[in-house]
């Protein structure tokens, strides 16, 4: 599980982005699951000290490469910039519980921001001849929107809806308001009025059918968007996996540096550890505001 | 190549080489299972243990600092009855030694757990973790007053006959006083240092970043705090010192040997390298080969010469 | 451009911005003019005078660590006679607020410091250095015992009308007993921390590394328990804070100043990089403008909301 | 005196080898004098967090270059490995008292390892139409002579003698012995009886020339070596500066962690920054062994 892998390409994904694609060939791309992460040494030095977790977007079980996306976001990252092609990184992985894989079906991936990453994955997993795959994906604006989705979703030839905060791209307004339209069947059933303040958004998102779907949905982001999301889906009676983000230390579950709060089955509350009994939950069982 | 002799008497505690894993960077032992065999190494210790199940604190529970990190867990453990009926069985398939630490909120506490941990299983010795407040002695932490360090050592020491190994905290003003006191109070062996206290605030909230505000500081930043009070203890007390605090390399783990310590723990470096344990041990028997030292033990408490 | 203003007021102690040095690591501010001028900042501090002339101690004095440093210069200092005669005159021509460091052995060292500093120079403040051994009370430092600040304190205020800045060691079980005492005891102002007590040993020699075996700790591996200081301090006494302990970049002053501090102190970074305190300055400034902040002062004590 | 300096170079002097070659592009080599030394930053983070004190070795005012060479001793020097060309370094310096340069008569220039470095710059500095220079060097073994020598001394056409601890290069033994044959017309008008265990040594160093001559020495080199070079130069009458190495920290005078300690003219000891009242120091007030 600890590997040194050789960096095959380290680039930002266009000039002068803070948002790089770093391709590493070695053990990893052989058990990678979608949803699962790498836990990577970004320095040589004491400092910065921790590893990184960065999830897998993407592995090439034949090449023996998985593909990672990342955002130069602090010290970290900005010293991971610094690795050249051809030089080895220290890495942990595959870590993690992974995505349920649909078998047939609708598949939403509602992604936020970078959260988009992790989405790719699993998007790349499914059999796409037996499962409808869309996905909704809100970003600050198409600067960064265009910039990943070229990298990334856009040439897949799948079905998309974007959001835009600042209205340069897709629908103005947040990744929820294209999740809501999209349910907006599953939502009238279940007595919700219909999109408000999205006139419109049904067209938009290209959803609002009418008959009843056999729908699931993955969800990774920011966590208030995630809750959003999370409450609309389960609302709409879609079951919901989602990937969350906690500060780690060891990765692999023993420092217990990670913890989110899960409601168990019987109603009690329990500590989980984001890196090894997640990154990905059960939406429903995931309790959002964090309790003493 | 000649063998060097790596074995580690602590008091009654033999071990077959000085390196151990710090309680809660080793989670129950089954973490690091996966990168290689535990039993190599001389023991493990696993995560504090209290009476009753702790949820621990809310998130976030880590920080990066500057060549270390703060931690506020919170104690976060499976309670004594999971840790017996759950644990326990799983420790023994590992067939290492294992070092149990014991936490506690009050004198009963520690009572408690030094009665309840059994004297025949897989369990080598008992850490005796005085670092968390005393509730009802007014919140002051049991590591900071010597008379209550001494008290929790004396009850401990009435329950059981495992070996006692009392771990001090750094946030002393006179560490050999501390020390001083769970030599009294009957403690076999010394382990120092737990964590410093710390803190950070996040310039995007404005708030500290922990969730319990507070935490505690590990990693190479601390190395020559830990290394200074293993030295200063080593000449205060006759016992055994297992010395910890940002040992990340066999260079660090004989600087704190050549200090006094007799065994070393490995906490936070399994974050960075899993490996870190095994690799120190390797590289101490090198390190004593080319010396031309027989036994690793032979080393302890060089610096004081 | 919105003008921030940057003016802080420590007590009586007014300066013109929040940014100072920290005692011992910019020499008698002479060396540091080569880069910039030192009137730029709100106040300099210079290094330790006691009463007599003081050699220190024999090489090595310094050694790295991770993110840190360990320093045991042992006061070398040319005695208050030579800095009256010699340096003073050259400070008071850097045009710039400074405050004086000293350092006694005995409370009459103390007193004969305070009584000698002109009230009316450049000396804007004096800086009570209370980390050194009372060699006359049993050679535990005045910084760990309450009692002995306070003294120490007390008998300082009684020979000056200067500022007092009371500076508190890290070595102590609890840091608000002693900013309680140095309160009691007349300070005006606290500054905190001054250096974590350690050490390391030399793998080449089996020795400890430096001359006096140990010394002292700083540079960013501290700043966690600094961090955590100012905030404990802040809680409990009145008294303005001086921050310090591993600033190295405007974020980190941010930190201490949202923790508490009212003006914060720039030690070992000015090693690293000699434009330190000036980069520092500047990134406060506009910090503040970004955040829509009209005085740098409202930033101070933000993370106990 | 803190600049940002382009790398010009920065390559070992031989494949394989721990021993570099800095070139450094600037504004310290507009005024860079013989013995001075530039306080390097060897990384970005915080670890390893001070920087490296390295000797100017040679200077282009014309070009705007200083040469430095350096060995990989340990963390810092084996970051600074990793700097490529056309990257910027930040610089202190040029700091610190160097060598006094003289104008006429012989220059004795005595070097332990990699104390060559600094005496390059010296070298570089006098007037060799007015003054003889002449290098003793010891090295530990042929090897390293030869790959320092290759790419310094050697094709300088200046006179030397080698001493190697082994013996694989030149005379087997220390470079006091050939400083003790160099100095044997000196160290026998005052009395020694010339050198002993280095039969021969005359002829090996070239010296032992009768008649009376103006030298002056410079030296530099560990601790041990430097005490006892510095004791048979003033022996034999003749004045030597000496480069120190010191622990720094702040590399300007500042901090105090570099201390030495002098025998002042007084008699008194005193202490000395060897960054800044030094590195070079006359060799007669150099108290060899530390004081309380
Ligand atoms: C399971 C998992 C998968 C991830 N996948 C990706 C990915 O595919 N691509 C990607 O770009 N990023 C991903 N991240 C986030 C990435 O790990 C962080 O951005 C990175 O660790 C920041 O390191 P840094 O040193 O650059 O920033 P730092 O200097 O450490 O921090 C920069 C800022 O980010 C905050 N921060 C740092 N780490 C976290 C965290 N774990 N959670 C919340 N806030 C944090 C800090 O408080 C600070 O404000 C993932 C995180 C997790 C937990
Ligand atoms: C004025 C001056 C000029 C110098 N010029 C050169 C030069 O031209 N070329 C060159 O290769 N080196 C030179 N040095 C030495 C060089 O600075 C050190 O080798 C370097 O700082 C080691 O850094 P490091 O991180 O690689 O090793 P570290 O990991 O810091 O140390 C490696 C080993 O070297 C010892 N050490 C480190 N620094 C010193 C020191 N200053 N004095 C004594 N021992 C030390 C340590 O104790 C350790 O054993 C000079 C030193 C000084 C003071
Ligand atoms: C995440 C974490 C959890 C810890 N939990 C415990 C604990 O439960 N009981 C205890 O005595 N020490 C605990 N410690 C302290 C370590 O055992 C060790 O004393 C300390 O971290 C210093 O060593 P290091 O720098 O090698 O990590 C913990 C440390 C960390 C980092
Ligand atoms: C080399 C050195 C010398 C110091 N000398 C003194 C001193 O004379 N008096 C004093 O009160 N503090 C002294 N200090 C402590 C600093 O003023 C400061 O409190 C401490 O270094 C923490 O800040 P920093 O991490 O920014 O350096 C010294 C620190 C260093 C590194
Ligand atoms: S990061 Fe250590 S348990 Fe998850
Ligand atoms: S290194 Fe600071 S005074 Fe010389």
């Amino acid at each position: 599980m600890l590997h040194r892998e050789t960096v095959i390409e380290n680039r930002p994904l266009a000039p002068g982005s803070d948002l790089y694609r770093l391709v590493l060939k070695g053990a990893v791309a052989a058990t990678a699951q979608p949803g699962q992460f790498v836990h990577l040494q970004v320095g040589v030095a004491t400092d910065p000290l921790l590893r990184r977790p960065i999830s897998i977007a993407g592995s090439d079980r034949a090449k023996g490469e998985v593909t990672l996306f990342y955002r130069v976001a602090g010290r970290g990252t900005a010293l991971l910039t610094r690795v050249r092609a051809e030089e080895s990184l220290s890495v942990i992985g595959p870590v993690g519980k992974g995505f349920t894989v649909p078998a047939a079906g609708e598949l939403l991936l509602v992604a936020g921001g970078i959260g988009l990453f992790p989405l790719l994955a699993l998007a790349a997993a499914v059999d796409r001849s037996r499962v409808k795959v869309k996905v909704l994906w809100g970003g600050e604006n198409r600067s960064f929107l265009e910039t990943v989705g070229r990298a990334t979703l856009f040439p897949l030839g799948m079905d998309y809806a974007v959001a835009t905060l600042d209205g340069s791209m897709g629908h103005r307004g947040m990744v929820t308001d294209l999740l809501r339209a999209e349910l907006s069947a599953e939502l009238f059933r279940k007595g919700e009025t219909g999109p408000q303040n999205v006139a419109g958004m049904a067209a938009v998102a290209g959803g609002g059918r009418g008959g009843q779907r056999v729908i699931a949905a993955a969800a990774c982001g920011p966590k208030g968007m995630l809750q959003a999301v999370t409450g609309l889906l389960l609302h709409a009676g879609v079951p919901v996996e989602v990937s969350l983000e906690e500060r780690m230390a060891c990765g692999v579950g023993a420092c217990l540096g990670c913890a989110c709060t899960v409601r168990t089955a019987d109603g009690a509350l329990a500590r989980k550890r984001v890196c090894r009994d997640g990154p990905v939950f059960d939406g429903k069982e995931v309790v959002w505001v964090d309790q003493d | 190549m000649t063998k060097i002799d790596l074995t580690t008497r602590l008091g009654s505690l033999q071990l077959k080489n000085p390196v151990l894993t710090a309680s809660g960077t080793y989670g129950f032992g089954e973490e690091y299972k996966a990168f290689y065999d535990p039993s190599l190494l001389g023991a493990i210790t696993v995560k504090g243990i209290t009476p009753l199940p702790r949820r621990g604190n809310p998130a976030p529970r880590v920080a990066e600092t500057p060549s270390g990190m703060l931690n506020a867990v919170g104690l976060e453990n499976p309670g004594l009855e999971a840790f017996l009926a759950t644990h326990l069985p799983k420790l023994e398939k590992l067939n290492t030694p294992v070092i149990v630490n014991i936490s506690g909120f009050s004198l009963d506490d520690y009572r408690l757990l030094a009665a309840s941990m059994p004297e025949d299983s897989c369990i080598a010795a008992l850490e005796v973790n005085i670092s968390c407040p005393n509730i009802k002695g007014g919140g002051l932490a049991f590591g900071t007053d010597p008379r209550s360090a001494e008290e929790v050592l004396k009850i401990t020491r009435r329950h059981t006959r495992l070996p006692l190994i009392a771990k001090l905290s750094p946030n002393v003003t006179d560490i050999v006083v501390m020390a001083k006191a769970v030599e009294n109070g009957g403690a076999d062996i010394i382990s120092l240092i737990n964590t410093l206290l710390g803190m950070r605030i996040d310039l995007k909230t404005g708030r500290p970043v922990l969730g319990n505000i507070m935490g505690g500081l590990s990693g190479p930043a601390v190395l020559p705090v830990a290394v200074r009070m293993v030295y200063q203890v080593y000449q205060a007390v006759k016992l055994p010192i297992i010395g910890m605090g940002g040992i990340s390399s066999w260079q660090d783990a004989v600087e704190f040997m050549l200090a006094g310590a007799a065994a070393v723990g490995v906490g936070t470096a399994n974050f960075v390298n899993p490996m870190a344990p095994l690799e120190i041990l390797r590289g101490l028997e090198t390190y004593c080969r080319e010396q031309g030292y027989g036994a690793v033990r032979e080393i302890v408490g060089l610096a004081h010469r």
